[in-house]
């Protein structure tokens, strides 16, 4: 993915991105498929919404979250239930009204309150994560049309890779449908 | 226009993430920890008393039995820090004009009682009963340390429950014969596991958790 | 005003008072557990008392009489050494001066942290219950029954428990004053001398001394010597609530004033004519022990007849009551001794005649008596209450000695009180001198006369008239504020003394601790009447006995052991022998008494089994202390039956204006079921204005309306309904076991004695659905722990056939456990504290209900369900099956409160303890935790006595035996209906009550498995009279 | 369970979720959603706030003066251990759950016409269950132990917590509730928070919504992980809800007490939570769609649906009812049957329990009629009523069953003080402020949602909705 945004080289090379507009989603989606295959590396699509296709258009793996969340589930299962034996059982065993130490039925409640505590915590932890966010500062965010890709606006980013020819990208992304082209270029702070 | 955040804000941001997780996760820990230490234990803190009372003096060099002076200690549930009167059963002939002594002969004659300073302080809500343990073979110097080598009594255990019920729930290691209880230096012949254990059946040991055996 | 509003009073001039910690969150006890704690607490003025207390008073009296403070007076000495005395029990050190011996059946060490018992005694109205005092450090904090003493074997009333609350009173007058002026005692001996030289002259014609009746021989030789020196002086005896009808009514019939000594335990049939002799009366505690003792399910079973006006605990005890009003139970007691007459019992022939015109009694009731009295001569016992007139005492004892129960169930002796009588007549001769002028010198050691005293006395104007009255009292009393001179009594447990029981045996009063608040003693006020004030009752009180030839040979030996007994022997007294009744004169003296009652309803007035005369009315225990029938608290009331409200369209609560004669009060209705109709009872005691806080605005006071002619009742008063309506604080709002008609399980199996002793009636098998059964054992989900492999398994019994409900278990369990009070409002919020609840229930009809009284505290589930709701583990189970609350641990949902079936849980919703008294700390028990706000409580089976006992009998390597270990509740029942230990001994008492054919335990369909059980009511009702009806419940 | 019902019809029924879809734009939508977050607070918002306020402030003091001198400044005594404390308590989570419902169980069956309401209910649920949390804490004795002895944290008197207590249960239940309902409406608003920062005015708007927006830019990779993150959200949520009310009703049925100790509480509790948290969010959106110009994007149809819940839920409740009458007697349990036939039906309370029956059982039946399910008075009305005879219901539990137990001689009345009074006014007044701070700061639709649900409803997916812009 397209951002070591935050380490700072000595000298210090800033990222250049091609940035395009599209008046459509399924303009974007046909747009990004196109310079995919033209061999254009580390693209991404910018929107207000989530748009059917997205992955295919960008040819992303299968998401990682789902993994993430049954781990967590399945941690906090075990962490509850053992804390709960280790203390009531293990640690100090009580004889509170007749009932013996461990009573499993007792268990239950905690047990899946944790397993969703976990689960949930991990499925919003794994997304920022992932998405490597908070990251209140993106060279893209240089662009001062990119303010619209969060209200009603589509755009296509390719991040270029260093001696990239410029123009040829952007009759490439003309041709993609894009209806504008700009380069913005990552500042050093 | 210019973006409205620079990239050093993403490592501030980073940071400042880190900070808080940290903070929520080091607080309860760190006070845990703490409440842990000898110092909020109040423990090797010796206490100055009105009178510069020396344990080392009186139990090393002179050899009296603790039971001289805290004489209940086998009967009552208070061990009874001594009466003025007790002091001057020797004081009256030895040392007695020093200047050291002049309280204790003042609450004498004037029948007031030295206020000593406490060392070893329970909550109000636990009921320590020195008798039962001192008459169950559990030695002086289990809970008040070395006191034959202290200047000025400090407080030598945490004193916190989780201790007493260490103990309470593995009594061999600090049963000894009840003849020993006052001896600063008894140590178990052989596997103190093993002497623990049969010194504890032959005391008739039977130690209890209970919620009431120390809390009423 | 109501008592939370004194508590903030309190609260204030005590403002500079380190408010109380959060029980657990301190280090700093609220009561010393040893000498060094003790040290760290006191600024606690009654420790700076025992400390300072003598060098202070040195300095101050050291100016009264200028010789700058070097003289040591009296009362300064007697400080120091009573603070040598706490040392003592402290640090076991110095001997006392003043000697404090241990009880010789409890061989303990003076040891700091143990406690000690001392053996005193003391008298309501003069004669001497016997008692152990649990003394920590020096202060006295638990009242015991001496078990050696002849009247208390071994128990207590709820009067006796609240003395080591009344000791620390905050309240009790602290400064001998004449007027305003503030006096030192030695000063005011000095002044006393010069009074009494002046006296002296004319044979003390104006020094008269008015005093509560008592027994004490110290005393009466003091009294000897008084009158030897001042021939014209003279002494009256005077108790709002004397015995006199009593005393004349023997006179009547015997010739000489006698008092009648009961002996219920060889009576079979009983017959109580408005006679609370389990409630009330100087033979109570013993009476109590002896009637349950014949109340075993047996054909031995006694059978007990009463007849009264209002409901009281014999009442409730009774096989057949019978109610009517007093003043017709003299008419009631003649027809039944005509109709022993007519039945040909010779020597009542005289008296035949007497048959009383109104018979609205039901004539079968009557009959049904004569027959089981007549059937059981020799053995049966007719008792009558110290509020009829001397006739019905005297046909009483008629008929008494004619069934031949003389020396068997009763005996006559010569009163043991200085004067025979102490009632109105007495007074009333002393009140005409006052009037006539003739009383310079007064001095009143009598309890608070002015408020006790017959209104037309007019006492507190009459007062003025003395030159010089003296008042010598607990508290800054009605009495106080209508004396010139005022001198601060020291407590019963502050005092030296000596009292007769009822049979005559001596015991040495002793004190517990020094005057508290410097009050001085009633022998020490006496003596400076010939000259010896200053010699200390203590001296006094020895030199008296060691003349009395009691103790040949060492004196301060045996001297000694009379104090560690608490009794002396062979001092009993013995009955009057071949007493005979000449029926002719009898029938003469008594015909006219008998004579048609006045018409119109009647007021009739009683003493109250809470506030007694009004000298408990500064007790918050007793105030607080639910009224054995009544259920009511902090408040006392107009009591009329249902009837009587319905006739005049009254409700509970309804305030009517009481006019009698020329008077009229304001007071509040209730109606109580079994109460005669077109009689309104008036408790006495309430309505305080003196100067005791907790006293002051507490419900209204009866003796506005009381008159000489009429102490206790007569006809003629009217209720008329006013606008006002107040709210009672009543701990249980409802009468019967299913108020609103559904149909639960009772709480309470009562059954007849044929149906107990018919193994086949439906009795059995109701109460075997009740209890476990070994065959049939109750479904459970989880595997009952086993106990058995433990050294204990304690468990309680509850024998409801012995409970009378007196509430004595109630105030000690309260005092043994420091359980708090919570004032009035938070009664009727229903937060009171008291871990036992007494619950009474009605059954049959309104009119005539039987009463059943259920004490219900912690039953101890072995599978309680406040345990498994508890989400700290607050409340667990101890390896013995006892139910443990940790106070330290409790955060107060209030879940094992709800989840509680019993409902037995206490909650602190308040810090109630922000308002004790720095003194009142000192009476704290420091074996158990003072529990702060927002922590549950509840009855513990007194752990702290448990875990004293096994620890003292593992050190000497035994087990604690059978009966060795007494709950506070236990000990101070005077019936022996609660009997406590272990499960695991099968030969232990409760062992063979849990076996018992009547045992059930409460709520047992839920499955609770309650370690405390019930054992059921059983009545011993007359065949021929057959069962009251068993009508719906009222509501 | 509630939802399946709803589904069943539909999807099939030509919808008008967004009112004049055709005449809108992204950029329409966009500035019309958020414009009650640039418009300045009007006269009626302050008023409001102003009551609010002044709520709250009750609150205040009600909590401090119980704190100082303690739980018997309320009118809770023995029996009736719980009394307002805990009815507020179950009848706030109550309330929070109607949010999490509509959020995520309608996300699941692809409620399309749940997107316009989603916000509004979980925040909702946030503010009710803040409220609820207050109980459980401040009606402890002593709650400065209570805050932290309820977790199994390793103190030096090595005691634990005891597992087996509802109470426990309850902990960890309210607080899991509260968290995931707090993640789970934070990641639905990340984007709005970006539109918000973009569209903002002032640079101070833009820097404060911008480090809430974390910098999200609308990248595809994002939204492939979020979307999933999300539905997975709403997948542990659903089962969530549905566990939290069922924990909060073993309080009382784990217990003995006749009226509490009942099997059919897990279910009757969840209906009754959704029934009355419906209740709520019909209260507060009908005046909201009309004051904020939400009109065109909660329509009628939404109220319609919501009160088809209401009469759906409502009988579940109804049969809640019945059934624990059914089994009073069935039972053969003399105290249960005397606790519902005696206490509840005749006793000192009954006002209560017949307030509830007419609320609950009886006002949800006009919900059959097409013509009052669609009349906005009938139906605010009714939710209000709805909401009353939910708080009678947690009333009838709580006090009237506790208040005669067992044994007589221990039954009290019980009489509410202005402390506890104060503390539900006060509870409300929290609610209020939360809610009205929240109106004017935050998105009250979402609008990400709603612009991708104009797109999923334009006929062609092919076709330019909004090509004519340029």
């Amino acid at each position: 993915m397209s951002d070591q945004g935050h380490e700072h080289h000595s000298d210090f090379v800033p990222r250049r991105f091609l940035l395009a507009e599209f008046s459509t989603p399924a303009g974007l989606l046909a747009g990004t498929t196109k310079m995919r295959e033209g061999g254009y590396k580390n693209l991404d699509m910018h929107s207000p919404f989530p748009i059917h296709g997205t992955e295919e258009a960008l040819g992303l793996k299968r998401p990682k979250i789902p993994l993430i969340v049954l781990c967590g589930a399945i941690a906090g299962a075990c962490i509850a239930y053992s804390l709960i034996y280790f203390c009531n059982v293990f640690d100090w065993p009580l004889n509170i009204g007749n009932r013996p130490p461990h009573g499993p039925p007792a268990n239950i409640p905690i047990t899946f309150e944790l397993a969703v505590l976990l689960g949930g915590g991990s499925a919003f932890m794994g997304f920022f994560a992932l998405a490597k966010l908070p990251q209140p500062y993106h060279p893209i965010f240089e662009s001062d049309d990119f303010a619209r890709a969060s209200v009603d606006a589509f755009f296509l980013s390719v991040e270029l890779e260093p001696g990239t020819d410029i123009d040829r990208a952007l009759a490439d992304i003309r041709a993609a449908g894009a209806l504008s082209g700009e380069i913005v270029e990552e500042s050093e702070r | 226009m210019p973006p409205l955040f620079r990239p050093r804000h993403n490592t501030l941001a980073q940071i400042s993430l880190f900070v808080v997780a940290a903070g929520a996760a080091g607080v309860p820990l760190g006070l845990m920890l703490y409440a842990r230490t000898p110092y909020a234990r109040g423990m090797q803190n010796p206490i100055e008393q009105p009178i510069q009372f020396d344990h080392r003096h009186h139990t090393r060099d002179e050899g009296i039995d603790c039971r001289y002076c805290h004489n209940t200690v086998d009967r009552s549930p208070a061990a009874s820090v001594p009466q003025t009167q007790l002091c001057l059963n020797c004081h009256a002939q030895i040392w007695d004009k020093s200047p050291i002594l002049e309280p204790v002969r003042e609450s004498f004659f004037q029948n007031k009682p030295i206020k000593w300073t406490r060392v070893y302080q329970l909550p109000e809500f636990v009921y320590f009963n020195h008798s039962i343990h001192v008459n169950k073979g559990v030695g002086c110097v289990s809970c008040h340390g070395r006191v034959d080598q202290m200047a000025a009594v400090e407080k030598a255990t945490p004193l916190t429950m989780s201790w007493c019920l260490e103990c309470h729930r593995r009594p061999e290691a600090n049963i000894r014969p009840v003849e020993e209880v006052t001896n600063m230096e008894w140590q178990p012949q052989g596997d103190p596991e093993e002497a623990g254990r049969a010194q504890a059946a032959k005391n008739n040991v039977a130690t209890r958790t209970s919620c009431t055996t120390c809390h009423r | 005003m109501s008592c939370d509003d004194n508590h903030e009073a309190r609260t204030k001039d005590r403002a500079k008072r380190r408010s109380l910690p959060i029980a657990g969150q301190t280090s700093s006890p609220k009561y010393w557990r040893s000498v060094e704690e003790r040290d760290r607490t006191s600024p606690v003025p009654g420790a700076a008392n025992e400390f300072a207390g003598g060098t202070f008073d040195v300095a101050q009296y050291g100016q009264e009489d200028g010789n700058g403070g070097n003289s040591v007076s009296r009362r300064g000495f007697m400080q120091v050494a009573s603070l040598s005395t706490a040392m003592a029990a402290v640090g076991a050190c110095t001997k006392p001066a003043h000697k404090i011996v241990p009880f010789v059946r409890r061989p303990e060490e003076v040891t700091p942290g143990n406690p000690l018992h001392f053996a005193t005694a003391y008298g309501l109205d003069g004669y001497a219950s016997g008692l152990l005092v649990e003394s920590h450090e020096g202060r006295p904090t638990k009242i015991e029954g001496n078990p050696a003493h002849p009247q208390t074997l071994g128990a207590t009333t709820s009067f006796e428990q609240s003395l080591t609350l009344s000791v620390y009173d905050d309240d009790r007058a602290k400064q001998i004053r004449s007027g305003t002026r503030p006096l030192a005692w030695r000063t005011f001996l000095a002044e006393t001398a010069a009074r009494t030289s002046q006296l002296g002259q004319n044979g003390g014609a104006g020094l008269r001394f008015l005093i509560s009746p008592t027994t004490s021989p110290f005393l009466g030789d003091l009294r000897k010597r008084i009158l030897d020196r001042f021939p014209s002086a003279k002494f009256v005896s005077y108790s709002s609530v004397a015995d006199d009808g009593a005393t004349d009514g023997t006179k009547l019939a015997f010739g000489k004033p006698l008092i009648a000594r009961h002996k219920v335990a060889s009576a079979n049939v009983i017959v109580s004519l408005d006679a609370d002799f389990l409630g009330e009366g100087n033979e109570q505690t013993r009476l109590s022990r002896e009637f349950a003792a014949r109340r075993e399910p047996s054909r031995q079973m006694n059978r007990l007849y009463v007849v009264e006006p209002a409901m009281t605990i014999t009442g409730a005890m009774a096989d057949h009551r019978l109610r009517m009003p007093g003043g017709d139970v003299g008419a009631f007691l003649a027809s039944l001794v005509s109709m022993m007459a007519s039945r040909g019992i010779a020597a009542l022939a005289p008296l035949a005649s007497l048959t009383h015109g109104q018979r609205h009694w039901d004539p079968k009731w009557l009959v049904a008596v004569a027959t089981d009295l007549e059937r059981n001569r020799g053995n049966s016992l007719v008792i009558v209450g110290r509020r009829q007139p001397a006739a019905v005492h005297a046909l009483a004892a008629a008929l008494n000695v004619a069934l031949g129960n003389l020396g068997n169930t009763v005996e006559y002796a010569t009163p043991l009180t200085s004067d025979p009588t102490a009632g109105v007549a007495p007074l009333g001769t002393l009140v005409q001198e006052i009037a006539g002028g003739g009383v310079d010198t007064l001095v009143i050691t009598a309890s608070n006369p002015v408020y006790g005293a017959p209104v037309d006395f007019k006492l507190a104007k009459l007062l003025e008239r003395v030159p010089n009255s003296i008042y010598f009292g607990l508290y800054e009393d009605e009495t106080a504020a209508a004396c010139k001179t005022m001198i601060p009594a020291a407590h019963p447990l502050e005092s030296w003394g000596d009292l007769r029981a009822t049979d005559g045996t001596v015991s040495i009063v002793q004190p517990l601790i020094a005057p508290l608040w410097g009050g001085i003693q009633e022998a020490d006020v006496l003596a400076a009447f010939v000259g010896e004030g200053d010699v200390g009752a203590h001296a006094l009180l020895k030199k008296f006995w060691k003349t009395q030839g009691k103790a040949p040979g060492d004196f301060d030996g045996t001297w000694e052991r009379w104090l560690a007994d608490g009794i002396v022997p062979g001092t009993a007294a013995p009955a009057e022998a071949g007493l005979t009744v000449d029926g002719q004169a009898l029938a003469q003296a008594v015909a006219p008494a008998l004579g048609a009652a006045r018409q119109g309803m009647e007021i009739a007035f009683a003493s109250d089994p809470k506030m007694y005369d009004g000298r408990f009315a500064n007790s918050v225990w007793l105030q607080e202390l639910p009224h054995p029938i009544t259920k009511l608290t902090w408040d006392n009331a107009a009591m009329v039956s249902e009837a009587t409200a319905k006739a005049l369209n009254l409700e509970d609560g309804d305030v009517v204006e009481i006019s009698y004669r020329d008077r009229r009060i304001d007071a509040p209705i209730l109606r109580v079921p079994g109460h005669a109709d077109d009689v309104v009872t008036l408790p006495l005691g309430y309505g305080r204005t003196g100067g005791e806080k907790v006293a002051a605005g507490i419900g209204f006071n009866a003796g506005e309306l009381r008159f000489s002619d009429a102490p206790w009742f007569d006809r003629g008063v009217r209720l008329e309904k006013t606008e006002r309506q107040i709210k009672f604080s009543i701990t249980q709002d409802h009468w019967t076991m299913a108020p609103d008609g559904r149909e639960t399980p009772p709480p309470v199996v009562s059954a007849t004695i044929a149906e107990v002793l018919n193994p086949h009636s439906k009795f059995h098998t109701e109460v075997e659905d009740r209890r476990p059964d070994p065959e049939h054992p109750q479904p459970v989900i989880h595997k009952p722990v086993d106990y058995s492999g433990q050294p204990y398994k304690w468990a309680m019994a509850v024998d409801l056939n012995k409970c009378t409900g007196c509430s004595a278990c109630v105030v000690a369990c309260q005092s043994e456990n420091n359980i708090t009070t919570v004032g009035k409002e938070n009664v009727r919020k229903g937060r009171e504290m008291q871990w036992i609840r007494i619950d009474r229930y009605y059954t049959g009809s309104f009119e005539d209900p039987e009463v059943v009284t259920q004490p219900l505290a912690c039953v101890h589930c072995e599978t309680a369900p406040c345990e498994y709701v508890c989400p700290v583990n607050a409340t667990v189970h101890s390896d013995e099956g006892l139910n443990e609350m940790v106070y330290n641990r409790c955060i107060g949902t209030r879940y094992c409160s709800n989840n509680c079936p019993y409902k037995v849980r206490r909650f602190n919703f308040l810090n109630y303890i922000n308002d004790y008294s720095a003194a009142r700390e000192l009476g704290m028990n420091p074996d158990v935790t003072v529990r702060t706000r927002g922590i549950m409580e509840k009855c513990t089976y007194c752990v702290q006595r448990i875990e004293r006992k096994r620890i003292s009998t593992r050190i000497e390597g035994r087990m604690i035996q059978d009966g060795e270990l007494l709950t506070a509740c236990q000990q101070g029942c005077p019936t022996g209906a609660i009997v406590f230990g272990s499960l695991n001994d099968s030969n232990s008492k409760v062992s063979q009550l849990h076996a018992d054919p009547r045992r059930y335990d409460l709520l047992y369909e839920i499955g609770t498995r309650p370690r405390t059980v019930y054992l059921a009511r059983v009545r011993n009702p007359n065949p021929e009279l057959g069962q009251p009806e068993k009508a719906g419940g009222h509501e | 369970m509630a939802a399946p019902q709803l589904d069943v019809r539909d999807p099939l029924e030509p919808v008008a979720l967004i009112e004049g879809a055709a005449g809108h734009t992204d950029k329409t939508i966009n500035d019309s959603l958020l414009a009650h977050v640039w418009r300045g607070a009007g006269k009626g918002w302050w008023a409001c706030f102003a009551v609010a306020l002044s709520l709250l402030g009750m609150l205040v003091i009600s909590i401090s003066w119980t704190l100082y001198k303690g739980i018997g400044t309320w009118g809770n005594n023995i029996p009736v251990g719980w009394a307002f404390g805990i009815i507020n308590f179950v009848w706030w989570i109550g309330i929070g759950h109607a949010g999490t419902l509509i959020s995520a169980i309608l996300l699941l069956f692809q409620q399309k016409w749940r997107t316009s309401i989603n916000r509004f209910a979980e925040a909702m649920t946030l503010f009710a269950v803040i409220c609820a949390l207050l109980f459980p804490l401040i009606h402890t004795g002593r709650p400065w132990f209570a805050a932290y002895w309820l977790l199994p944290y390793p103190s030096t008197n090595g005691i634990w917590p005891q597992f087996k207590s509802p109470l426990t249960w309850d902990v960890f239940a309210v607080s899991t509730y509260f968290t995931i309902s707090l993640l789970f409406w934070f990641l639905g608003l990340v984007p709005d928070l970006a539109a918000l920062r973009d569209s903002s005015q002032s640079k101070m708007k833009r820097t404060i919504y911008g480090m809430l927006a974390m910098g999200f830019r609308g990248s595809g990779r994002h939204w492939a992980e979020y979307k999933w993150s999300y539905v997975l959200l709403a997948g542990l949520s659903t089962p969530l809800v549905l566990s939290v009310h069922t924990i909060v009703s073993f309080d009382f049925a784990t217990s003995v007490i006749p009226g509490w100790h009942t099997t059919i509480f897990p279910p009757y509790f969840v209906a009754g939570a959704v029934f009355s948290g419906f209740a709520m969010v019909m209260t507060w959106m009908i005046p909201a769609r009309r004051f904020l110009g939400l009109k065109h994007v909660v329509t009628m149809k939404h109220l319609e649906n919501m009160n088809k819940i209401m009469l759906v839920t409502g009988m579940f409740v109804s049969y809640g009812y019945l059934m624990e009458h059914f089994i009073a007697w069935y039972s053969g349990d003399p105290y249960e049957f005397a606790q519902f036939f005696y206490t509840r039906m005749r006793g000192p309370m009954k006002g209560i329990y017949w307030t509830m029956i007419f609320c609950n059982v009886i006002v949800p039946q006009i919900f059959w009629s097409k013509r009052w399910r669609t009349s906005i008075p009938v139906m605010w009305f009714a939710s209000i009523l709805i909401n009353v005879g939910m708080w009678c219901e947690r009333y009838n539990i709580v006090i009237t069953s506790l208040h005669r137990d067992f044994i007589p001689s221990k039954w009290e009345n019980y009489m509410p003080t202005w402390v506890d009074i104060s503390l539900f006014a006060g509870t409300i007044g929290l609610f209020s402020t939360l809610f009205l701070l929240f109106l004017k700061f935050i998105p009250a639709v979402a609008v990400t949602e709603v612009k991708e649900l104009r797109h999923e409803l334009a006929h062609d997916p092919t076709a330019d909705p909004v090509g004519e812009t340029h």
